[in-house]
């Protein structure tokens, strides 16, 4: 195993708590495998065309692989063809691309969505009206988990989304969204967000409006809410961004030749809920006070990531 | 000769007044905006709402102060939502360590640094405000990122006086009015009664007859982007305490609606008129209008084109209202 | 002679700082060739355009904040329309969309002439509406290119051994830019532009219509961004809702370049070349794998520093 | 290469040349609340120089622009060739046959000639004639206009406009800014227009040029047209009656006491060697305590620069300045000022915030300095302009913008500023311009009043009956030089007048 590689990334959402650390696991992981020896970040706000940009300058960079989470399942298929034929190993983590020469490694983005919808409709009792807080209107992700939703809303014909809302994946703007349809006075019984979830508590309560289920993502913040907010019913689906270090994992055993059987590897994510015991003492082994609130609590994944927790924290990649 | 002679019509006179008080116009906008909401959706418009509506409008009121006043010498500053976030996510982070009263000063040392290069550029350099503050404000945004790598570790805490700031309630009312009335009073005092506050105007109105006038402008411009910036700071620490979840893109999207509630508000963007008054009636037209919007059902698309369309007829309609003479 | 050099000193300044990066390029990654000039001119297209536009309305005296959501309405349009689309339709729905371009352009022209408010102002409500349209006429990324047609801008010019270093894409930008500018420099419209930008009164007097000269400037601005949007969806594929990081981009390009924010100076050289400029620090940012968040600082120093030295130089010769 | 079209013209029939190919009558114009144009009428006809007269702001180049269609007019009729017509743009009235050279150059400052010469369509054979004609053989095609000198610009404007080959060629000012020479040219090849048949409208303050070329003299007061006389020996001074009315008679004029003040010790001012520019060479002078110090030139003597350095708006080349024996280094206003020296600009819209209040009008030297930044003293801020106010007159019915005044009161606005803070040494520079004989002589009395008090007044006046009305003394600035220093008792209007031209002064000098 001396043989040391160079890992080029790719990722288009900056400073959104998931993503940043969707990116420290990436580092932690190259460091912790001895395998890496320098990476090569591109890491910022763009669209598909400025990722095009990124891979190909990665490409020109001369890296061995290439780790990329894609703003959309087909735009950057072109950059990723040019760097599989250029011998480069390409790894879609988060999100999967349609491109056949790429591994894709992600959360079940759909499954993600049905999860949360079915717990939450279950906890309604089958009827009612529910708040629908979507991500950005028109990414990638956020069509998967659309489908997801729809699906579990086929399987509970007495249920009715009263409002329809994208959040941009924004703290600020959903928090807003929700203080609005609050104060208007529409009756719904359920919120489902696509990870903006703890501003929605929190203005539930400062608004001091009675509660109603929430669905969220396995966040820091909303994790410890969903144990200390009184009388709050909610469920967590994982969502782990340490995705990022498995999709490092994945692109060095292809670099040393274990190819995997399936060009598509799949995470398929838990829902831990404070209403049953098992969900419980999910949450509570899941709480971690040090993490951001933005963050997932779900900071590694078992065989797939090999750092501690205080060095996905302490985010060094290899050389720094 | 003499103007005594003619008898103004009514209507000559209610233009007249209106001209002369443009917040009157503005005013009556808002409350078509927030009837046309209550027709809509009966029984929305409560105590609840309007503490709601005025609690998101705060923020952005304190941001479109930067735009007003840069706006009122002729300038613009995009660098107002970096240096907010850069605020609230430093207080933020720093909280654990230094305690409240330390972070609070270390989160504005950034903005005033910002405000210093923004007025250093604009009044010595004489670069357009807009290709300057947007300059400083991608370096603050890479600063801000390497920053984060550097207190990843550490963790951070909103500051419960800002929390109480931005999300409690005295009375039903939001507790930020505790910052926000003595904000504005003073800013609007100061827009009037004091010689910083003349001279922006006097500025914007024509730098020339100000130098004329024996005013050095490259003082004034350092001292208008210091201030802004530190204006922006203190809104940044304000919004942390409302979302209580610092990001590093947290004031963001109030950019844009800073600006136009400024124009909105009947600023001129090319300097010499306007007034904060009219800033915060168009703050709070935006926030009714996005309540407007976000509880019709309709496209997110149509949203955003009424979004606009509504901001473009606003500013025509209120333009043609009040500078007729 | 000398006053033709000093009248283009600014962008054989940056001419040189182009040709220096290259070398530059070339010194830390030894492989840079043809890939990667392909690259690089594939990812400054959009940019290239999108600046183009705004230098055409800054030139004449106005600023547009509405360009990237245009591309991103002509984008969605070109991918709907082109999807399994022939040969005939292919050229019908680029005829299209570069007309939808000029009648978005015209359209905010008219409404800054008609409204007498600022440019700044009109365009920047105009943003929110071109964002709706794109939002209303796709979703989410969606719709497909005509796959030949994005064959135009793909790979060297001609297989060979010279030829084959010059990028399609240059060709086509180079083309495209030269058979709206050439044109549009030499004929009286044009002179036009750059009068009401100079000196409104002035070029009233010498017989300019104020009113039709700014709506023609946006109308052109419009083909350009049309232009952008088209070569955005032909290099990821699919039509995008979402506006792309290309507005401030083309403002900082346009006054880096050389263009006086104002109006009347200024041409679309330099603001080109900048683009460039900016587009390979990025790639040797990459290459030499610096901190992205380091790459953002640079890129805004460049902006502030190249631009206060620009407005120092001014004022000095303002007073000489 | 010399056109023919003067051998073609020349056989027109004298009936044809006899009608009118210009004629607008009752012509009026209003800028809010400034009268620019009450009721002007003008007639030319073919082959005719008619020379355009009257002060500062009477009106001449409003009548011009509105002939030509860069202003619209509010009243009065237009017939060109015998029918009515209008021109909706200077575009239009090029096509109809009149083209103008306006006051201020009309090229386009970032386009070069080469573009300059396509955008308007002018023709380049004819154009290039012309250029040779008026001395300037070689004109640098491929450089932005921004970057040649005045004077090469109205010679390219005037060879711009001839190249259209206009009926009728409407000349503003064309000569204020020619060394010599070019004026000779200019004239020579006026001259032969006119004998090719075609007319030409001419504006000029400078007498010798008139009775040189022009038949026949129009000319305006205060916006209306007061007479229409041949050009014959002798009309000078009848021109000059007419242009300032009998307003302003010197023994109306003469209302104050004739005690100068003490012209000994060191002086207030003292100005040696001054120049700056291209224009202002050499000019020495003092202003004393309590003194009046008018200044007379004919337009581009070098008095803007004159005002400008000693307000610190330029450097000066060279000289020294002196306040109070000590010398003086400006580097801002804000140092002329410190040294009490304040300049009243002669372009009012330069002076004032026309979107502010009167009351911030007047305070705003006040708060000019940072350690006035802070809270403002409303009270006696309010007492102390309410006071200025007073003193000057100013009807501030219309408080809320300066630009809704009358011009007259504006004016009053931007002296008012200075006469808040208490002033030492005021530079006005044509203070008068365009405003109405009632408050011209509010401002004399002030004035007078000001030196009473102690105050030096340096007074600029494009008028010359004014110096009499409120001077003690008076320099004439000549080709960027003092040339004559005189009384005021002593320098009635005629006097001046050939004085400023440079005619008798010399005599007398010599
Ligand atoms: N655009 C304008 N707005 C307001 N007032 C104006 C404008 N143009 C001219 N005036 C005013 O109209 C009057 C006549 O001006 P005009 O320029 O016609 O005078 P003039 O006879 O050409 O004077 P001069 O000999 O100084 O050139 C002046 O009082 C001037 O201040
Ligand atoms: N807002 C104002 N506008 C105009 N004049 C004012 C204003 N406020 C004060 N003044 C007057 O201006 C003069 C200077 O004011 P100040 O009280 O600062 O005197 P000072 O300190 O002796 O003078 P300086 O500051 O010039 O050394 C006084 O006559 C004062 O009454
Ligand atoms: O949950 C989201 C993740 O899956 C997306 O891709 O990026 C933003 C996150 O909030
Ligand atoms: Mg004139
Ligand atoms: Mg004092």
């Amino acid at each position: 195993q001396d043989q040391k590689y160079t890992i080029g990334i790719s990722n288009t959402v900056q400073g959104n708590g998931w993503r940043e650390e969707m990116i420290c696991a990436m580092k932690a992981q190259a460091l912790d495998s001895g395998m890496v020896d320098s990476l090569n970040i591109a890491h910022r706000n763009t669209d598909a065309a400025g990722q095009l940009e990124d891979i190909r300058n990665l490409i020109q960079a001369g890296v061995d692989a290439i780790v990329v989470n894609p703003s959309s399942a087909d735009a950057v298929n072109a950059a990723i063809k040019e760097a599989t034929d250029a011998g480069i190993v390409v790894v879609a983590v988060d999100q999967a691309v349609t491109e056949p020469s790429a591994y894709n490694i992600s959360n079940n983005q759909e499954e993600y969505a049905y999860l949360g919808a079915k717990w939450l409709f279950e906890q309604m009792g089958g009827e009612g009206s529910v708040v629908y807080m979507r991500g950005a209107a028109g990414a990638g992700a956020d069509n998967d988990r659309d489908a997801g939703f729809k699906r579990a809303l086929a399987e509970y014909p007495n249920v009715s989304v009263a409002q329809e809302v994208f959040t941009g994946w924004q703290q600020d703007q959903g928090k807003q969204q929700m203080l609005d349809i609050l104060a208007s006075g529409v009756p719904f019984d359920g919120v489902w967000t696509s990870g903006i979830d703890n501003v929605i508590v929190d203005a539930f309560t400062e608004s001091e409006a009675p509660l109603v289920p929430i669905v969220g993502a396995d966040n820091a913040g909303f994790v410890g809410q969903l144990q200390s907010v009184e009388g709050l019913q909610g469920a967590a689906v994982t969502n782990p961004g340490s995705i990022g270090g498995a999709g490092v994992t994945l692109a060095l055993q292809i670099l040393q030749g274990q190819k995997p059987a399936e060009q598509t590897v799949l995470v398929t994510p838990e829902i831990w809920d404070n209403v049953s015991d098992e969900g419980k003492a999910k949450l509570q082994g899941a709480q971690n006070p040090n993490l951001d609130p933005e963050w997932p609590v779900s900071v590694s994944i078992p065989d797939w990531t090999t750092y501690t927790t205080d060095e996905v924290i302490a985010c060094k990649g290899p050389g720094e | 000769m003499s103007m005594a002679a003619d008898q103004p019509s009514p209507a000559a006179r209610i233009g007249r007044f209106l001209r002369d008080n443009p917040v009157v116009t503005l005013l009556i906008l808002l409350a078509l905006l927030v009837l046309l909401l209550q027709v809509l959706r009966p029984g929305i418009v409560n105590e609840r709402w309007i503490g709601n509506t005025v609690k998101f409008a705060i923020p952005l009121a304190m941001l479109a102060a930067c735009q007003t006043l840069t706006m009122l010498t002729g300038g613009i500053d995009l660098s107002a939502s970096v240096v907010a976030t850069i605020a609230a996510f430093v207080v933020a982070t720093q909280e654990p360590q230094v305690g409240t009263g330390l972070a609070i000063v270390l989160s504005l040392l950034p903005a005033v640094l910002i405000g210093l290069v923004n007025g250093f550029g604009v009044g010595i350099c004489r670069v357009h405000p807009l290709i300057m503050t947007l300059g400083t404000g991608l370096i603050g945004t890479g600063c801000l990122q390497v920053y984060q790598r550097g207190v990843i570790a550490t963790g951070s805490v909103v500051p419960a006086s800002l929390e109480w700031l931005g999300t409690g309630r005295t009375w039903g009312m939001p507790n930020a009015l505790v910052l926000f009335v003595p904000f504005a009073v003073i800013l609007l005092l100061a827009q009037r009664r004091t010689g910083f506050g003349r001279l922006l105007y006097a500025i914007g109105a024509n730098e020339n007859a100000a130098r004329l006038s024996g005013v050095r402008a490259w003082q004034v411009y350092f001292g208008l982007y210091v201030l802004s910036a530190l204006i922006a700071g203190v809104a940044g620490l304000l919004y942390v305490g409302l979302i209580k979840a610092p990001s590093l893109s947290l004031a963001e999207p109030l950019l844009l609606p800073s600006v136009a509630a400024a124009v909105i508000g009947g600023t001129s963007i090319f300097g010499g008129r306007g007034s904060y008054s009219g800033t915060i009636v168009g703050a709070l037209i935006l926030t009714v209008l996005n309540t407007l919007l976000t509880l019709l059902q309709m496209p997110e698309g149509a949203r955003r084109i009424i979004f606009g369309g509504i901001i473009l007829a606003v500013t025509a309609l209120y333009a043609r209202l009040t500078d007729q003479g | 002679m000398m006053r033709g050099l000093s009248r283009n000193g600014w962008v054989l300044g940056l001419v040189g700082l182009l040709i220096l990066l290259l070398i530059v390029t070339k010194l830390i990654q030894p492989s840079f060739g043809a890939s990667g000039l392909e690259s690089v001119t594939r990812a400054a297209l959009p940019f290239a355009f999108a600046t183009a536009a705004t230098a055409v309305v800054v030139i004449a005296g106005g600023i547009d904040l509405s360009v990237a959501a245009m591309m991103a309405v002509v984008g969605v349009t070109a991918a709907v329309l082109m999807e399994g689309a022939g040969v005939t339709q292919t050229w019908l729905v680029v005829l299209a969309v570069l007309a939808l371009g000029a009648a978005m352009g015209a359209l905010n022209g008219a409404l800054v002439v008609a409204t007498r408010l600022p440019d700044i102002v009109v365009t920047l409500a105009m943003s929110f509406v071109w964002e709706g349209v794109a939002l209303l006429i796709l979703k989410a990324p969606g719709g497909a290119a005509t796959p030949w047609l994005r064959e135009v801008i793909l790979g060297p010019i001609a297989p060979g051994p010279v030829v084959s270093l010059i990028p399609k894409s240059l060709v086509v930008l180079a083309v495209l830019l030269m058979l709206v500018w050439l044109p549009l420099r030499r004929s009286r419209l044009g002179l036009s532009i750059y009068a009401i930008g100079s000196d409104a009164t002035a070029a009233f007097r010498s017989g300019v219509s104020i009113g039709a000269t700014r709506v023609a400037a946006y109308a052109i601005a419009g083909v350009l961004v049309a232009m952008g949007g088209l070569s955005v969806t032909l290099s990821t594929g699919i039509g995008e809702p979402i506006p792309g990081p290309y507005l401030l981009a083309a403002v900082a390009a346009v006054v880096l370049g050389g263009v006086v924010l104002g109006g009347g100076r200024g041409g679309l050289l330099g603001p080109i070349v900048a683009v460039f400029i900016l587009r390979i620090v990025r790639l040797d940012l990459t290459l030499l794998s610096v901190d992205p968040n380091v790459t953002t600082i640079v890129e805004g120093t460049i902006m502030a520093v190249v631009v206060m030295l620009g407005g120092i130089l001014a004022v000095r010769g303002r007073r000489a | 290469m010399t056109t023919e079209e003067g051998s073609t013209s020349i056989s027109m029939t004298d009936a044809a040349a006899d009608a009118p190919i210009l004629d607008a009558q009752g012509v009026s114009k209003r800028f809010g609340a400034v009268v620019a144009l009450r009721d002007a009428s003008l007639r030319v006809r073919r082959g005719e120089v008619v020379a355009l007269m009257g002060a500062n702001g009477a009106g001449k180049s409003t009548l011009v622009k509105i002939l030509t269609g860069a202003l619209r007019r509010d009243g009065g009729t237009l017939r060109i060739r015998g029918r009515d017509q209008s021109f909706g743009s200077p575009g239009a009235a090029r096509r109809g046959g009149l083209v103008p050279v306006y006051q201020e150059p009309s090229l386009i400052p970032d386009l070069d000639l080469d573009e300059n010469l396509r955008l308007g369509g002018t023709p380049r054979e004819p154009f290039h004639h012309w250029v040779r004609e008026l001395g300037i053989p070689d004109p640098p095609m491929d450089d932005p206009i921004r970057h040649l000198p005045l004077a090469t610009l109205r010679i390219l404007d005037l060879a711009r406009a001839l190249a259209s080959e206009p009926d009728v060629l409407l000349l503003d000012e064309m000569t204020a800014a020619l060394p010599t020479d070019l004026v000779e040219r200019v004239l020579k090849v006026v001259r032969e227009q006119a004998d090719a048949g075609r007319s030409v409208i001419y504006i000029s303050h400078r007498f010798a040029e008139i009775s040189q070329l022009c038949d026949r003299a129009t000319v305006l007061r205060d916006g209306a047209t007061v007479g229409d006389l041949p050009i014959e020996p002798g009309v000078e001074e009848k021109i000059v009656t007419l242009m300032l009315g009998a307003a302003l008679s010197p023994a109306q004029a003469r209302a104050r006491e004739a005690t100068g003040p003490a012209t000994t010790g060191t002086p207030r001012l003292r100005v040696r060697g001054l120049a700056a520019g291209t224009k202002l060479a050499d000019v020495s002078f003092d202003l004393h305590k309590g003194e009046v110090l008018g200044v007379v030139a004919l337009e581009g003597q070098g008095q803007d620069e004159l005002f400008d350095a000693l307000a610190g708006f330029r450097r000066p080349g060279g000289g020294t300045i002196e306040i109070d024996g000590q010398p003086q280094s400006f580097r801002h206003p804000a140092d002329a000022i410190a040294a009490g020296l304040t300049l009243v600009p002669g372009d009012r819209a330069e002076a004032l915030l026309s979107s502010r209040s009167v009351r911030e009008n007047i305070a705003v030297p006040y708060v000019a300095r940072p350690r006035h930044w802070g809270p403002i003293a409303m009270r006696r801020e309010g007492a102390q302009v309410a006071q200025a106010i007073e003193r000057l007159q100013i009807d501030t019915r219309a408080q809320g913008e300066v630009r809704r005044l009358s011009g007259g009161n504006q004016q009053k606005v931007t002296i008012a500023r200075w006469i808040a803070g208490g002033v030492q040494t005021l530079l006005l520079f044509d203070p008068t311009r365009g405003i109405d004989v009632r408050t011209k002589r509010q401002i004399y009395a002030l004035v007078r009043d000001l030196a009473a008090q102690g105050a030096s007044v340096l007074f600029y006046t494009s008028e010359l009956g004014e110096i009499q009305a409120a001077c003690d003394r008076v320099v004439v600035i000549f080709n960027g030089r003092v040339v004559d220093v005189l009384d005021a008792q002593d320098a009635d209007e005629p006097m001046l007048m050939r004085a400023a031209y440079g005619l008798t002064a010399r005599e007398v000098r010599a």
